[in-house]
């Protein structure tokens, strides 16, 4: 059978690095699914829950998820030969899962605003009063894993996000709403993730985007195996690629910041030691889950 | 003996259970699953918790508050464009119902959009009357009047289709005795037109507060950012977190939305009781009043409205597509046909979803007509309580968002399917079955309601003649209820046409349908191949119907809802 | 061919009044059974449940051997091979003229030129050759109706229910249609059941004639006989024209009383104390020099002669013809030439 | 009230044949019309344009001085202050019977205790007290009919159109009906037009009788005019009973022939050589010892008496009634009273 894979890359992204891969191996058929995260988690749970998974790999969101699915045993652990090129960091050391890629969560402002800001604070001044939008942690799994970094983080913390929504801000739906609406000039302000406005910014839309100067949070876009996996074999095989050079490299040509050491960024990036990433530990996170979304939910109103 | 039946029964025997065992596999199957799923999770506790949780309470109200209002604006919406265009003599009743019964056909992530940007700071159209709001005003339609307005310019067609075909049966007769009595066209409308029309109506309204209660784009867009989740909305976020409990939230969730829908069912049932007004004799004729100087005013209301609902979004849509990334002002200069060529003659996915689509559409509105014209004929001589759950039943699924559905069939499917061994799931089968089970209730509606003004006689007429059960059903009854089974299978069409969440768990390589290849490219960031895609869907639907259109004298008449 | 069996047949839709009750009566094979009775009785009723669009809540139906329905089952209606015309005709609007016709052919399988032939000849009987290719809605209420009587005949049914089939047709349609049921009648050998509300076309046609009321069967026999002996009120009243007075009784067992045994009751004289209702018929009165005074009270021109409504001395009503007309106040003399004791 | 002035008016449906053309009739004030014509006729046409449902495509209507319609305008039906009974009762399904029947006056803002007498009233003269709470769906066709009558006698219309209001009515309610209507016409002055096919009814009731043909009139005279002197074959086919035989032209212009000018127009001695159509009615047959020979053909029992076909010698068929029973082929003599020239 073919190998299958579950990914919540955009589209063309996803084709980029199935064609990789079975370049890489011709002999491999690689049958994909994309989603976003909770669709492809809702579809993943309903084929455990019928005793059937489908998927053999899964390429997706942040290793929150993949650390819960660790736990609940639903993941195979493989030491890949290729860890040894990564941040301990950004890998299981079981081997139950590696980080890809970083996505960077920073910020977006149309250049028609009147504030240029450089850092996370710069969004609660008066001039962004009711221009601040951001993605719900609800929503999407990367602003879930941005709050959970800025509320850690000393100086910024859940104070922040207070001070936000005094200042009017607004958090909804996901990364792609907000760049619309910052683009569309509705919003001035948004907090998002970078590859997004990037692209964007290179089509010619009036947007900008900015590393804020205290940190940007980031999550990895991990690869995991099933333990039901059926194609194990297959799917070491992906694993390796999408951490080997060539597959990072076509990460880099899709615009994401590559999760391996000593590669080059994609354009439109500045250099990656002037990229401060905020440090996130998953397994507290997961912790915590649920009461951040509940103090997040508190301080916006929602459920 | 041989061939006798029960009084009181003119159905054959086979028929009620026959429904019973396609509305099992349909409905109660994926349900009672689900239900079964749910109930493990909750086996250690925790139904209590989730009940507990003010989320919980707050959603459901909102559900029903947005719901509710929602079906009062389509109702509003619909009755307004149904009784002008097949009652009165208006101008260009063909070209406006054609227009009328387009918007279904836009996305409503996309009309929701579309709104949100005609009436927010960077409006065009606002900008050019200097009326835009300044930069970071509150968006007036991030509000539960905002998204009961989408709701009900969404399923304003809706109701129209249902109530469309109820009106072309009224008695002409009735009408004029009504005038000679000495009554206004007003009171002729009200006292006469109106009451007759209710099973219409009202069919309408369940079918718009059934769609509100589960719809996800719209409250996505437009709650959200106001802190409003509605039950659809809840259950989504509860699947983003993967934990043991998510099935029994899920269900639980899914069984308030069924008990809301169910008990505006009641209320539905409740009002249509007593109200069999079958049409006695001859009808067919439809009335026409003259409008005289009003049409000043109905015209304009009426184009105004297909101009928001949907020249707006439409051209919203080109204009997104046209654009070469988004926030970019739309110029002559800036205009690239880009993403159109891309879509056409690049990807290949465009090609298979239009494909997938197109004849997932076209076997669920055909399959379901078959069922529909059963189960309503059986449903509607059947007074009784087994009758009327099973008429629930049906209802239910389409209540639900489309991904409580797709996970119940997940549930259900993802294992071979015992004795026969066969796997469905990963095959278009499976998104075939699922929106058989989900748009039932959406064919059944308009069909049921033909049936309440059906004059039996002619029914009998045709059983003295010696015609059996299919034959009469062949010859008599499907070309009278003709206008009701067109409104139903066209309904159908375009729905499943432009379905998302259900599909979206249901694909797997090759089974892509358009609505997933848009959703995708949008969410992937490429809106401008998202509005090409959803511009030619659009354009494709209009093609068709302009098909339909030169085919309709071969059909019965009324069946194609834009002729009159 | 069969005899048809109403074994007490009861109906009640349970609004509180039965729509039928205990209802007996054998139409004979190839019989010709012409159903009388006021509005609402339930002839319709009655037929419906011959045809099995209604059930009896009692009682039950057979042709010849065959259970057609009793209360707990039923022989559904396009087993029966029966064919009716609907009081509201029931023709489908969907269906061109001659299409409603030939569906009765076309379910039973006849196609090509012996479909054609048939259609061609039964729209023929009713004069509507012309109008076979339009759509019921464009017809004027006595074409829906011949419409109606040509799908009826179309077929060669076992039993022909027709409910009031000539209520909307002029005379002389009326008459042809008469003589075309004859016809049928007598070429088919099918049993007909006429519900019907003129006495004269049941009279013309029928071989027995029943009379309903309320519900109930009154009175079967065949025309001349129901006529000339009808029981009670309510028959004497439906059956011909004429007038009931309250007489006293005459003596002995005689039913049917001649000018001779009628005018001492009418004077006072003869009979017993008791009263009894006697049926004198208008065209038993004869007006002239000499009889009973009366007064006339109205008169009806009738075309052919003229109806008069006459005020006896004690103001009980006579009802007579007369050829020449009469002025409401004048005062005549009528003979009776026969009675009727009900 | 006035004048009801129907002016060359003709109707169209663009099938071919015109439904009505060029036809007038002024009805007088306060006149009751009967219209009689075969079925399809345009009888139902004639009164649909009366009432505004129809716009005429040529021609014009008035009510008096007021212009009801042309073929470039048209006063709306509702207000015409008109009412009608429809040929197909066009009962309201959502109403109930007293709805149905108070409509017309809630409409006219009549509320409280006058609206529960006036209905009250209504449902009464059709005996329809005890239906007051049911749905049209539950009634029987007599009964529907019932309520379309009261429907349209609630108020106090200037015109009332009638469209065969009585076809499905038995014999005594029908009598009781034309009794409401005569009185219903007394009292409220209103202008009737009567469509029916029962020419009985027509005699009874109307002030004059009109006949229409394929959309044409045909004659319009008081009703013992147009029966004692009808204008060519079709009227005098359709009013009264009788047979039209083809004679000898009799000498001289009279028209109403006596024994002694017939007889030799029978044996063919009399007479011009051209021949004309002589209408002798079926009461002036009278069967004896003398007279034209003839045969039997046919017989009909009508309870009151037998209604035979003649055959004469020369293949003419005559129409007779006689008290006692005649058997087919019988040969008998016929005297015939008198005969009018058609
Ligand atoms: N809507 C219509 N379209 C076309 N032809 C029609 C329409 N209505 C009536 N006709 C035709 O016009 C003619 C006159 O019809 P109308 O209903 O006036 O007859 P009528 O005299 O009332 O007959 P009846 O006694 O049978 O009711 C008929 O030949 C009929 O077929
Ligand atoms: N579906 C029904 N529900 C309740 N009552 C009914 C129904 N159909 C008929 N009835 C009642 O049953 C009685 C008999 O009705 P039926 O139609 O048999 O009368 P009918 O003799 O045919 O009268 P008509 O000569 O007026 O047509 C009437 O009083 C009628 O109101
Ligand atoms: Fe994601
Ligand atoms: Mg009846
Ligand atoms: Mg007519």
């Amino acid at each position: 059978a073919n190998l299958v894979l579950y990914t919540s890359q955009p589209n063309e992204d996803a084709q980029a690095t199935v064609d990789g891969f079975m370049a890489a191996n011709p002999d491999i058929k690689v049958d994909w699914v994309r989603d976003g995260t909770p669709k492809i988690m809702a579809k993943l749970q309903a084929e455990i829950e019928a005793g059937n998974p489908v998927a053999d790999v899964l390429l997706i969101a942040d290793t929150v998820t993949l650390e819960r699915l660790k736990e609940a045993g639903k993941l195979m652990a493989y030491k890949s030969p290729e860890a040894t090129n990564y941040d301990a960091s950004l890998y299981d050391a079981d081997g139950y899962y590696y980080s890809t890629k970083l996505i960077t969560t920073g910020i977006i402002y149309n250049t028609s605003a009147s504030l240029k800001p450089t850092s996370w604070k710069d969004l609660t001044k008066p001039e962004a009063k009711g221009l601040v939008t951001m993605p719900s942690p609800l929503t999407s799994g990367a602003a879930l894993i941005h709050a959970q970094t800025l509320a850690g983080v000393d100086g910024l913390g859940w104070d922040f996000y207070k001070g936000l929504a005094a200042n009017g801000a607004t958090a909804a739906g996901g990364n792609g709403g907000i760049l619309k609406a910052v683009a569309s000039g509705e919003k001035a302000y948004g907090m998002i993730v970078d590859y997004m406005p990037i692209r964007e910014k290179a089509k010619g839309a009036p947007v900008e985007f900015v590393f804020p100067t205290e940190g940007v949070s980031a999550v990895t876009e991990p690869v995991g195996i099933l333990a039901s996996a059926k194609n194990a074999d297959a799917a070491k095989k992906f694993v390796d690629y999408v951490l080997s050079e060539k597959g990072q490299e076509g990460f880099v040509k899709l615009g994401y910041i590559p999760a391996r050491n000593g590669m080059k960024l994609p354009e439109g990036f500045p250099a990656r030691d002037s990229i401060k990433v905020l440090p996130i530990n998953a397994a507290s996170a997961l912790k915590n889950t649920d009461a951040d979304l509940k103090t997040f939910s508190g301080i916006y109103g929602s459920n | 003996m041989y061939g006798y039946v029960r009084p009181g029964n003119s159905q054959p025997a086979w028929l009620f259970p026959f429904i019973v065992l396609i509305v099992l596999i349909l409905s109660v199957l994926p349900l009672a699953r689900l239900a079964m799923t749910g109930v493990a999770a909750f086996a250690n506790g925790g139904a209590i918790a989730v009940l507990s949780d003010p989320a919980l309470w707050s959603a459901t109200y909102y559900t029903l508050v947005t719901a509710v209002l929602g079906t009062i604006i389509s109702l509003i919406i619909g009755c307004a464009f149904a009784f002008l265009l097949t009652l009165t003599d208006i101008r260009a009743k063909g070209v406006i119902s054609f227009l009328f019964v387009l918007p279904m056909m836009i996305p409503p992530q996309v009309t929701a959009l579309a709104w949100v940007q005609m009436s927010g700071p960077s409006s065009p159209l606002l900008k050019a009357l200097h009326i835009a709001p300044p930069l970071g005003s509150p968006q007036p339609l991030y509000s539960v009047g905002g998204i009961a307005l989408l709701y009900g310019v969404q399923h304003a067609p809706l109701v129209y289709l249902a109530l469309r075909a109820s009106l072309m049966s009224l008695p002409r007769d009735g009408v004029e005795a009504a005038r000679l009595s000495g009554a206004s066209s007003f009171r002729v409308f009200r006292d006469i037109i109106l009451p007759l029309s209710l099973p219409g109506i009202i069919a309408g309204a369940a079918i718009s507060f059934v769609s509100s209660t589960g719809n996800f784009g719209i409250p996505a867009i437009l709650g959200i950012p106001a802190s409003i989740y509605t039950l659809p909305t809840l259950i989504f976020t509860k699947f983003s977190a993967f934990t043991s409990r998510t099935f029994g939230d899920v269900a639980l969730l899914s069984a308030i939305i069924a008990i809301i829908s169910v008990a505006g069912l009641a209320i539905q049932d409740r009002a249509l009781r007593g109200r069999d007004y079958r049409v006695l004799g001859l009808s067919g004729a439809t009335a026409t009043f003259e409008l005289g100087y009003w049409k000043l005013l109905f015209a304009p209301v009426l184009w105004i409205l297909i101009f928001f609902m949907l020249a707006a979004p439409f051209f919203a849509l080109v204009a997104g597509a046209l654009v070469p990334a988004y926030g970019v002002p739309l110029t002559f200069k800036t205009m690239t046909f880009q993403a159109f060529s891309e879509i056409l003659f690049t990807q290949a996915v465009t090609r298979t979803a239009f494909v997938n689509s197109l004849s997932l559409a076209a076997g669920t509105a055909l399959c379901l007509l078959m069922v529909t014209v059963l189960a309503a004929y059986a449903l509607t001589r059947r007074k009784d309580l087994l009758g009327r759950i099973v008429a629930s039943v049906i209802e239910i699924p389409y209540s639900l968002p489309g991904i409580v559905v797709a996970v119940s069939f997940i549930l259900v499917f993802a294992a071979p399917i015992p004795l026969i061994n066969v796997t469905i799931y990963g095959t278009v089968w499976i998104i075939l079955i699922a929106y058989l089970s989900s748009f039932f209730a959406v064919s059944l509606k308009p069909v049921v309601s033909a049936f309440h003004q059906l004059d039996p006689a002619l029914e009998e007429a045709a059983r003295l003649s010696g015609a059996g059960f299919f034959r009469r059903l062949k010859d008599i009854i499907v070309p009278l209820i003709a206008p009701a089974a067109g409104a139903s299978v066209i309904l159908v069409f375009l729905i499943a046409c432009n379905e998302l969440t259900i599909s979206a768990l249901l694909w797997s390589a090759g089974t892509q349908t358009l609505g997933v290849a848009i959703y995708n490219l949008d969410d992937s960031g490429s809106s401008d191949l998202a509005s090409a895609l959803s511009v030619l869907v659009v354009l494709m639907v209009v093609f068709m119907m302009l098909l339909l259109e030169l085919m309709a004298k071969r059909l019965p008449k009324g069946v194609v809802p834009w002729r009159n | 061919m069969a005899k048809l069996i109403l074994n007490r047949v009861a109906k009640d839709f349970g609004t509180g009044r039965a729509a039928v009750s205990n209802l007996s009566i054998d139409v004979r094979e190839g019989g010709f059974l012409a159903l009388l009775g006021p509005s609402g009785c339930g002839k319709t009723t009655v037929l419906r449940m011959i045809a099995g669009f209604e059930t009896p809540t009692d009682g039950s139906l057979h042709l010849g051997e065959r259970l057609l329905a009793d209360a707990s089952q039923s022989l559904p209606p396009e087993r029966r091979n029966m064919a009716m015309v609907f009081q509201s005709y029931a023709l489908w609007p969907h269906m061109s003229v001659a299409d409603n016709v030939g569906y009765p052919l076309k379910v039973r399988g006849v196609s090509g030129e012996a479909y054609r032939r048939k259609v061609g000849e039964a729209l023929a009987t009713v004069r509507l050759e012309a109008y076979a290719e339009r759509r019921p809605a464009d017809l004027s209420g006595g074409q829906r109706q011949r419409v109606a009587l040509a799908r009826c005949l179309v077929t060669s049914p076992d039993v022909v229910l027709l409910d009031e089939p000539l209520a909307n047709l002029d005379r002389h349609l009326k008459q042809e249609m008469e003589e075309t049921f004859r016809e049928f009648h007598q070429r088919s050998g099918a049993t007909m059941v006429y519900v019907t509300h003129d006495q004269s076309e049941a009279m013309a046609l029928a071989t027995d004639v029943a009379v309903m009321s309320e519900g109930q069967l009154l009175q079967v026999a065949p025309p001349d006989e129901i006529y000339a002996r009808p029981e009670g009120r309510v028959v004497g009243g439906l059956i011909g024209r004429g007038a009931i007075v309250s007489l006293r009784s005459p003596d002995g067992d005689v039913r049917q009383l001649d000018w001779a045994a009628v005018e001492p009751l009418f004077s006072g004289e003869g009979g017993s104390a008791s009263r009894a209702d006697v049926l004198v018929r208008q065209e038993d009165v004869v007006l002239g020099g000499e009889g009973i005074a009366a007064t006339v009270e109205s008169v009806l021109y009738e075309g052919e002669r003229y109806a008069a409504r006459l005020r006896l001395a004690d103001g009980q009503i006579l009802r007579a013809f007369s050829r020449s007309k009469l002025a409401v106040g004048d005062d005549v003399r009528a003979m009776i030439r026969g009675a009727w004791r009900l």
